[in-house]
């Protein structure tokens, strides 16, 4: 198996749905020639040609817009937004129209669009290069939200957004997208849904998506050196959500401590907390804890490292969990 | 626009008034919750949906009665989306190729030139036209609609009805600038014509359509209009527009002035009364089917949302279902 | 006191202020001539005339955008957007620049701008006209989310968000827009960011805002006919949220439900649940619940009621505490 | 312009060029984290914020280091933006009115016309002026803040560079529209300038001041330009373009072509090796005071988020002062 990056990974799932499936079209700024400004459309527009991979204008807002129309007239588009913050001007695209012209036509327009988005922060980028959408997106019904962590994920996650019949907010996390490992390229055939426990722990459970999966395996290994042993669940689909494998990894610890880069109030943490009051109650030895953003507006970048969730505030919240 | 077709034009014309006429008073008796009338602008909708061939792709808004009446849509399925019953209708959208209505003004601009862009893809030689009024321009959709369009010279032709208002807005407030012109300035085509002359219109609207077809892009057509009653059942026009301007309307009516039009090139009397005889059954049997047309029950909110529903939406649904009892 | 009509007693707080403060500003779409549509600025435009009442063109962003360059040039706007599900082309300049404008300029400009936005559902809107964003905004580090319930709350918290000098959303109720109640036109002075008890209650405790207040109310009532108390708390102001008061007011009861029209997933009450978990866990005697929307958009206008949380779900939910 | 401005903007284009090149190495070093260079559109900044008074607003985007220059900017608080030590720059934007740089394309457009509104508002005769490119003019909000202005008569000037690409999309792909006809759409006038030729850009952006000045509302510049380097330091812009394209721009350098016009009416060498001289002062000047300053402590992130911070953000800080220890 091939060493990829997650980049390198993302590209393959993009060059293998374009060669599957004549009708799937890649578009947005700069994602032609230039390849995309992570380069995770490299060579595509090469190989597949202008018809197929193509840069618009620079507006969001119309690059969603056109997303719905061309998935009306048959096809299957996978637009590029640059960058989390760049999806604010087509919110409206994807909360008026992407999310419910399936429910709007009454089931006579699929909707086939995964809207691919590098996502959260930790790469020192400008103000609006570094935001946490993703509870705006799970709040909105109709649309799927799916988030991978590694790179294996985000080739086996892509390919299945794409094959997706609904709308998916694909969320790439940028601070892994250079993070290498053996990728097999054969599309798993996983349905979205499923969240993951990518490591086994008996003492309390590290919840968390995206950036944070990486950051919680750090946290559990440090604590290992302490005697404590932690449970990292990987959510990887915000929605749907895989409540079953939530509420089972939960309920053998007991404890959870739910991550992300987001600010807190009204983070997606909140709805696991809430899902964990409702369904775990019973099995909780300690109240949930969140470790996340600050309810600030996202830094600029010499002082973010003092906003994401860093493994101390995160050791600190699994103290709590466990001295309660 | 030959004999036929103007006799045509009038017939649907006077249908969709007719239509009008009834979904206000249908409202007034409570079984409609609002309707937007569209009196005064049927040579704008009729002529300019007549000059597309069933192919073409049709994204209305919320006013476009005369555009379904000329493109065949069941009228009852039109009417139920102001009964509440479904959000966009519940017409056959793909059967009619007439997109669900759209509510939020001036989003649906980009998803004609989306469906354009695919046509075009695809090596069709079909149009999307995509109807809107003169305050929809304002959105910053709009702009990026055209951009769009102009750039992957789309087959989409744009059709603004300037009806001089935008609820309590004059047009003159909505813009500094002449709405035709926004096409020049996004590298196509813009034209103006008088919104109550149908022929005008069918020209116009044909015109954009053959160049589109032939791969030169999109046109915006500005259809100067007039609205002869207020935005909407709920509105109140008398707050903001003088009773003169309404009646300089009505009297210079698109409908009078296609029967003169008709009268003066010898159609007799006795077909405009079949026409209108053809309407008030019409009207009617709207009337009827409308009564006994039943909403879709609660639970299908969920049916739609996904294309298969994930667990916890099920869940809801049986929730909702044991809530409503066997009834529902 | 006058009986007065939230429409009403919002006329009366904005006519206070543009009178109180010559540099409010009131503009957005038909709120001159016409008076709004729900007639909240009638006849401002008449008494203060164009240059501080007046109508912009269609467009939310537009209206959002010169709002924050108003501020900048020492304005106090209070715009209005027609209805909730258009304020979404406005959510990029709200996000972008209206929340983060203080603190991308360090503190040089003060955004003194409350955003007025008729609300949730209830009066059979066609779509877009009964949406439930609050937990977007609340999600938005730099606005502040208020929203009354009654009309004196109505007016009492319109004048403070408007003296405010932080943007406001302010959210209005439309399917309480026409009750009526004594409403004294003096302003009350408080702070934002004060829940209310608007009914005390010993068995379990209602939390909701905006138009749920009223239900909850009516759930009260109804199971006062049973022998079972229930208190009701209003949250008026989401951001800032007032949880001292959530805390105490659960920690008497133990036992809490949470309503909202927004949907389930990721919604407000969520965060709330989260709170609770947080701040007392230790007095709760059954897992917190939710009553929301059902994870779907929202539903036309003929089955509403059907998505809209009626008396007897809460009052299940209300079993599911009492009975845990 | 007479002798002494057009010599003056000479001394800021070139100090603005220098600038610029040492921010690319400070860039390189590791001083910045990234830069996107203007050199070559040094005429269509400087001497566009030349024409206009002290007390007229600057809304500037991300590329607009010439006209910070040409504004007196603290160079220190302006390049601490760029090393991440505050988003939208550590300047005092109030003194020199000139408003916090915009990171998101066409946003700040609404912005200018928004304070201009305020500016008519209160009878003064100040005027607000936004800078950004042609790629910006393909937003909404771009189209949306044309349109407000053009209904509000808003005293404010719309400059537009048009560099010819927006990161790797050349302008023709942008639109198929010719970018200063957008003004005329929107019912003002609009102007197309030679942007490497400071005084044409000084002479269209005084007229529009002035216009706007006297109430006539506003006006779009579209400039000319070239950038020479890549769209910022982490671009690689030989995958998309031409170095004969950049060739070409370099040999029609705006700074070259300013000095010859003035070397032609008598300037003396010694006048430009002087003002070389001064460059190069104020370069290293910056060098040493960018080394010497500190970023703001991470605490200050809650500093500005409310006038005053909610208990919940206030305890939030704490914990954040506590986590980093006395030292923070
Ligand atoms: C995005 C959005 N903003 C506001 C509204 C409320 N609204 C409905 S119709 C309308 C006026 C539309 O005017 P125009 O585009 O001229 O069309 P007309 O109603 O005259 O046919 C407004 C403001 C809306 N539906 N969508
Ligand atoms: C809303 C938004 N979308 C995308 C971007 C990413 N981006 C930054 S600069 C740029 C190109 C801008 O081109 P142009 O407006 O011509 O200005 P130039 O960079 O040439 O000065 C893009 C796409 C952004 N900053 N903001
Ligand atoms: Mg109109
Ligand atoms: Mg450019």
């Amino acid at each position: 198996m091939p060493e990829l990056s997650m980049v390198q990974a993302l590209n393959a799932a993009l060059r293998h749905c374009l060669a599957a499936h004549d009708r799937t079209l890649v578009f947005g700024q700069d994602v032609g020639r230039l390849g995309g400004v992570f380069r995770v459309t490299d060579g595509l527009q090469h190989e597949f040609g202008e018809r197929r991979v193509f840069d618009t204008p620079l507006a969001e807002s119309g690059i969603v817009g056109v997303a719905v129309g061309l998935a009306m007239a048959g096809w299957r588009p996978v637009p590029e937004i640059q960058f989390d913050g760049f999806s604010f001007p087509a919110l409206d695209q994807m909360l008026t129209n992407l999310a419910k012209y399936r429910g709007r036509s009454r089931g006579a327009y699929d909707m086939p669009v995964t809207l691919r988005l590098p996502s959260y922060g930790g790469i020192g980028g400008p103000e609006h290069h570094s935001e946490s959408p993703e509870s705006i997106y799970a709040h909105t019904a109709g649309l799927k939200v799916v988030t991978p962590s590694c790179a294996q994920e985000a080739f086996n996650l892509l390919v299945a957004a794409i094959r997706d019949p609904d709308p998916v907010i694909f969320m790439e996390p940028k601070s892994r997208y250079w993070a290498k490992e053996e990728v097999a390229l054969e599309p798993a055939g996983l349905p979205i849904g499923r969240a993951c426990v990518v490591r086994a722990g008996s003492d309390a459970t590290l919840v968390a998506w995206g950036p944070m999966v990486h950051r919680c395996l750090q946290v559990a290994s440090a604590a290992e050196e302490d005697g404590v042993s932690l449970g990292v669940l990987d959510l990887r689909c915000l929605v749907p959500l895989d409540e079953a494998t939530l509420l089972t990894s939960v309920a053998e610890t007991g404890r959870a401590v739910v991550v992300h880069e987001a600010p807190r109030t009204a983070g997606f943490a909140a709805e696991v907390s809430a899902r964990l009051m409702e369904g775990a109650f019973g099995s909780l030895k300690a109240p949930v804890q969140r470790v996340t953003g600050w309810d600030v507006p996202y830094p600029s970048g010499a002082v973010e490292q003092q906003y994401i969730p860093s493994v101390d505030r995160i050791l600190l919240a699994v103290q709590r969990v466990l001295d309660y | 626009m030959d004999a036929d077709r103007l006799r045509e034009t009038y017939r649907l014309m006077l249908l969709a008034r007719r239509y009008d006429e009834e979904a206000v008073r249908l409202q007034r008796q409570g079984e409609l919750v609002a309707f937007p009338p569209m009196s005064g602008q049927e040579a704008a909708q009729v002529a300019s949906v007549l000059a597309l061939s069933p192919a073409d792709m049709v994204f209305p808004s919320y006013r476009e009665l005369g555009v379904a009446v000329g493109r065949g849509v069941d009228m009852t399925g039109y009417m139920l989306a102001f009964r509440g019953a479904w959000n966009g209708g519940l017409y056959d959208c793909r059967r009619n190729r007439f997109a669900p209505m759209a509510s939020s003004v001036g989003s649906h601009l980009l998803h004609a030139v989306g469906w354009a862009m695919g046509a075009r893809l695809d090596g069709r030689d079909e149009v999307a036209i995509v109807y809107f009024g003169e305050g929809a321009t304002s959105e910053g959709d709009a702009s990026e609609a055209f951009n769009f369009a102009g750039v992957f010279r789309a087959p989409v032709v744009f059709f603004c009805q300037n009806n001089g208002w935008a609820i309590s807005v004059p047009a003159e407030r909505q813009s500094a600038g002449e709405i035709w012109r926004r096409g020049e300035a996004f590298g196509f085509p813009g034209v103006r014509v008088d919104g109550g002359d149908a022929e005008a219109v069918f020209a116009a609207t044909s015109a954009a359509a053959e160049r589109a077809r032939r791969g030169e892009g999109p046109t915006l057509i500005e259809a100067l209009t007039h609205r002869f009653g207020p935005h909407s059942t709920a509105d109140d026009d008398t707050r903001y527009r003088e009773r003169a301007e309404v009646e300089t309307a009505r009297r210079n009516d698109p409908l009078g002035r296609l029967r003169a039009r008709l009268a003066a090139s010898g159609v007799p009397d006795s077909w405009f009364s079949d026409a209108e005889d053809e309407a008030r059954l019409a009207v009617s049997e709207l009337r009827a089917s409308l009564a006994a047309a039943e909403n879709p029950p609660a639970v299908e909110m969920f049916d739609f949302v996904y294309a298969a529903p994930p667990p916890a939406l099920a869940l809801q649904r049986s929730q909702l279902e044991e809530l409503l009892g066997p009834d529902a």
